[in-house]
């Protein structure tokens, strides 16, 4: 994919699919009047659009009228979480969550306890899994939301949905799933799961960056307070002039992966297989997550007794992350890994190889090579006292 | 926001350890400190640093700074090696603040070792 | 520019700059990486990022590091006014802003009025300026923000900012400027101007849809608090993943109109000269706003005893706008242009007619003929008692 | 969201508005209400309309339904007047929803226009 990289962190951010781009660069010839404009010109952006939120729609089995554009999932879990949780504070103010959430959403629950929420943070198994026995003893008569991931950025783990969302409705209490890095990559059909809001972002499955989108479920009681104010556009939830050439790359890319969603998670899980058979006998290594389980576009693994600055750095050319990419120009270990029981070593040791459509097996064969030569330099460069 | 969290020197230093390892009848001195695990090994003639050698646990930055200091201070007289200041590889190698603690570990193991080379050249057995 | 319709809505959106479009679809290549991730991937977004940052920086004349990326006007200015009257609240709740402002701010007020702000709403005089004597008369003690935009996307009218900035500097008032149809258009120093906080968005001169920024002043007392919260990017003041590729269209952008901002001006000048000529011998016609002075781009005219709907659809093929963009899929008449003292007929009748690069004389003309003719069928339509 | 607000019809009476105008000896009524100005005429004979002639001020669907009405009602029958009701035209026009009211002031007018035939062949001038 590059002459001077191996791009192995999908999870942090995927490339544009062609298709997209060249959709994108259409938009930018004839649909790039303000869709709000009621003329031509501005009536073309709006089909673009429609027709996007249609794409979208199908992906996730939903009304094109429940979904919210916003600038990526970011801003979606910001607008699902504050949005509900403010909208309801008048009924109660508990909220549950997970901890090995990512910041988009433990960040909002920080400012909503400094607002006056109660916020109980559920702690995971060890192997990243939330007991849906645990998830239901939280919740109380005062609970109006919880938000649960779909799947791990870091780890790849899957949360049970289903079943959390059950447990949600049966307590009436509102669900949110931040699903930015399932959406495009394993099949939802929001008909069948039990989710009131579910947040995406375009750039995680071939999309653009910069645009992301908040189902809002049409039932009563699901209503969101906006955190932007502006223009009245998207009923009045959502301001500021649509980016008709984003949102129609977000529909295509939603398009694009409908049809590919079982090659691409078949292709994927071969992929992690081989990448583990190269590395799994190096001594020390183990799994941050589950290989049996969990989405098989990531695999996390830590090793003992190795630094984890340096071997990422000894993995170049691969680009791979250690934490979360959002966390990845500090340096602290990753709260997601520690929440799972890892050491602060082995958690910085940490390396998350996330894999893609275009990924290839020569490129994970090489990647596991380099993984284990890596491993073995630095030992070797290191006192025997060092553990 | 910027580019390449280590310099060419550091870079290069990295890759090319060839001063990792041990000597036979070296004096030696290892450091257990900020999570970093030193140890440099050294033999001297007649005053002067005859071999140097490392091994290290640590980030780039560190591993790279045993591998200068290695380089550097082959065939230089002993005492020079009390001159030996952090911030001086710090600042050849572009050593981020933050790291001060890190290459600190370095400066105090080279300060030992130093000691190590006086008191054996001193002693009746070197 | 199309054979289908003439585009007379530049301050609605703009089309994309081909020279922008180009730098995206590299940055889809290379520049797809997250830039949060440190890795080479990583760090070539990164650069382009700093790259963009230092384009827009050099076109406002500030420190790169005192922008920040936001997904367009609508969130800069939500985030300049919110984020610094919370931040401010301790020390007094008094805000002033102007009642012709962009539903960007104005909706951003009333949200604060119900959080317990005091929001004084000027009006500005028959040509829609603010009087600075008004202004400075307005600032009380507690005051800690004003907000008055530079160029009004209705009118084109211009407001004395350096004076209405001294005002605020003389009484410790931070100082906010939605300049979202100034940047890229008109010669903006910040080091000159006494500015706290301005808004901008990429669409509004030639750069792409859903990317804008927000300068923040390096100075003390100059702080505000974020409204979206996550990973740490943009140092606590703005979450989520960077879009490099609309960044660096955006400062792409910046660099182009920096090179012909006086060309730009000067053709905008003459192009509005010779639309004007074309109409002004309308019966009944007359200039929302003020010819002599305001931004170029835009004419808004009323014309007496016309209906304002049957006039748009009588001007097709050209794309022109009633009100603002943001109102035209409602029917209500101009807020903008009612605080200027048109009566309701006399604003529903308004067309604003927004000019750009593209824009040649012979599609003024165009224009003009057609609005001539329009009106006259329009008239010749009505019953005579019509008024 | 959704497409062009008018529908190809109302596109289509808007620009050809060949009923626009007035009559000759025709009776007419004027109506000024919602925002709206109305002026319709016609003339007839033996009980049906002859020529149909209106003026209007107001958005484009209330002009594209005069002209519909007027080209559609010209050598009717006087008393199917009575008939026409702003909902049809809404219908056939794809007029929103919003904007009943202004529809119905044709409709009312249509209703006047019906009375003054009526009163006029009665008349002995007539
Ligand atoms: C699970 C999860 N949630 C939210 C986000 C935030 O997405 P964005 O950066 O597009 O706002 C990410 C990616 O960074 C993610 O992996
Ligand atoms: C003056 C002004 N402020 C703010 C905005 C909002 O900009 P955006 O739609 O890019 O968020 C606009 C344009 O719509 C504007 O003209």
């Amino acid at each position: 994919m590059s002459d001077d990289f191996i791009y192995l962190d999908y999870a942090a951010s995927t490339p544009v699919d062609p298709r997209v781009t060249r959709l994108m660069l259409e938009c930018h010839e004839s649909g790039f009047a303000n869709p709000s404009s009621n003329h031509v010109a501005g009536r073309k952006s709006r089909a673009m659009i429609d027709n996007a939120a249609a794409q979208l729609a199908a992906l996730l089995n939903v009304d094109p009228e429940t979904l919210i554009w916003t600038s990526g999932a970011t801003e979606s879990d910001n607008l699902a979480i504050a949005g509900a949780a403010r909208h309801r504070a008048h009924r109660g103010k508990h909220l549950v969550t997970l901890m090995t959430e990512h910041k988009a959403v433990t960040d909002v629950f920080g400012m909503l306890e400094k607002e006056g929420f109660e916020v109980t943070w559920l702690t995971p198994d060890e192997s990243g899994h939330l007991d849906p026995a645990v998830f239901a003893a939280a919740l109380r008569a005062d609970t109006q939301l919880a938000s649960i991931m779909y799947v791990n950025n870091e780890t790849g783990v899957m949360q049970d949905i289903a079943s959390l969302g059950g447990i949600c409705r049966e307590h009436g209490v509102l669900f949110h799933v931040d699903a930015a890095q399932a959406v495009g990559k394993i099949a939802i059909d929001l008909q069948a799961l039990p989710v009131d809001l579910l947040s995406l972002t375009g750039h995680k499955f071939y999309g653009p960056k910069g645009i992301g989108a908040l189902y809002v479920a049409d039932r009563p009681d699901c209503h969101i307070e906006p955190i932007l104010f502006g223009g009245g556009q998207q009923r009045q939830i959502r301001p500021g002039t649509l980016p008709a050439d984003l949102i129609a790359g977000l529909g295509l890319a939603a398009d694009i992966a409908a049809s590919c969603l079982e090659a691409d998670f078949a292709h994927l899980a071969a992929l992690r297989r081989t990448l583990w058979r190269g590395i799994r006998d190096v001594e020390g290594v183990l799994i941050n997550g589950d290989i049996d389980a969990g989405f098989p576009g990531i695999l996390n693994v830590s090793v003992a007794n190795v630094e984890g600055e340096s071997l990422l750095l000894e993995l170049e050319p691969l680009c791979v992350a250690t934490g979360s990419a959002c966390n990845s120009t500090n340096q602290e270990p990753s709260y997601v890994l520690r929440a799972l029981g890892r050491s602060d070593l082995l958690a910085q040791s940490a390396i998350r190889f996330s894999l893609g459509r275009p990924t290839s097996e020569s490129e994970v064969e090489f990647a596991a090579r380099r993984y284990r030569d890596g491993v073995a330099r630095l030992r070797d460069l290191a006192p025997e006292a060092a553990a | 926001m910027t580019g390449d969290p280590y310099s060419p020197m550091v870079r290069q230093y990295f890759v090319r350890t060839s001063h990792a390892g041990d000597l036979p009848n070296a004096v030696s001195v290892a450091l257990d400190q900020q999570g970093v695990h030193l140890r440099l090994a050294g033999t001297q003639e007649n005053g002067r640093i005859q071999a140097l050698r490392f091994r290290a646990w640590g980030c780039p930055h560190v591993i790279a700074a045993c591998e200068c200091f290695c380089d550097h201070y082959e065939g230089r007289p002993v005492p020079e090696l009390s001159a030996f200041r952090a911030g001086d590889i710090m600042r050849k190698l572009s050593v981020p603040v933050e790291k001060t603690g890190r290459i600190l570990v370095l400066e105090d193991a080279v300060r030992s070792l130093g000691r190590s080379f006086c008191d054996s050249s001193a002693s009746p057995s070197s």
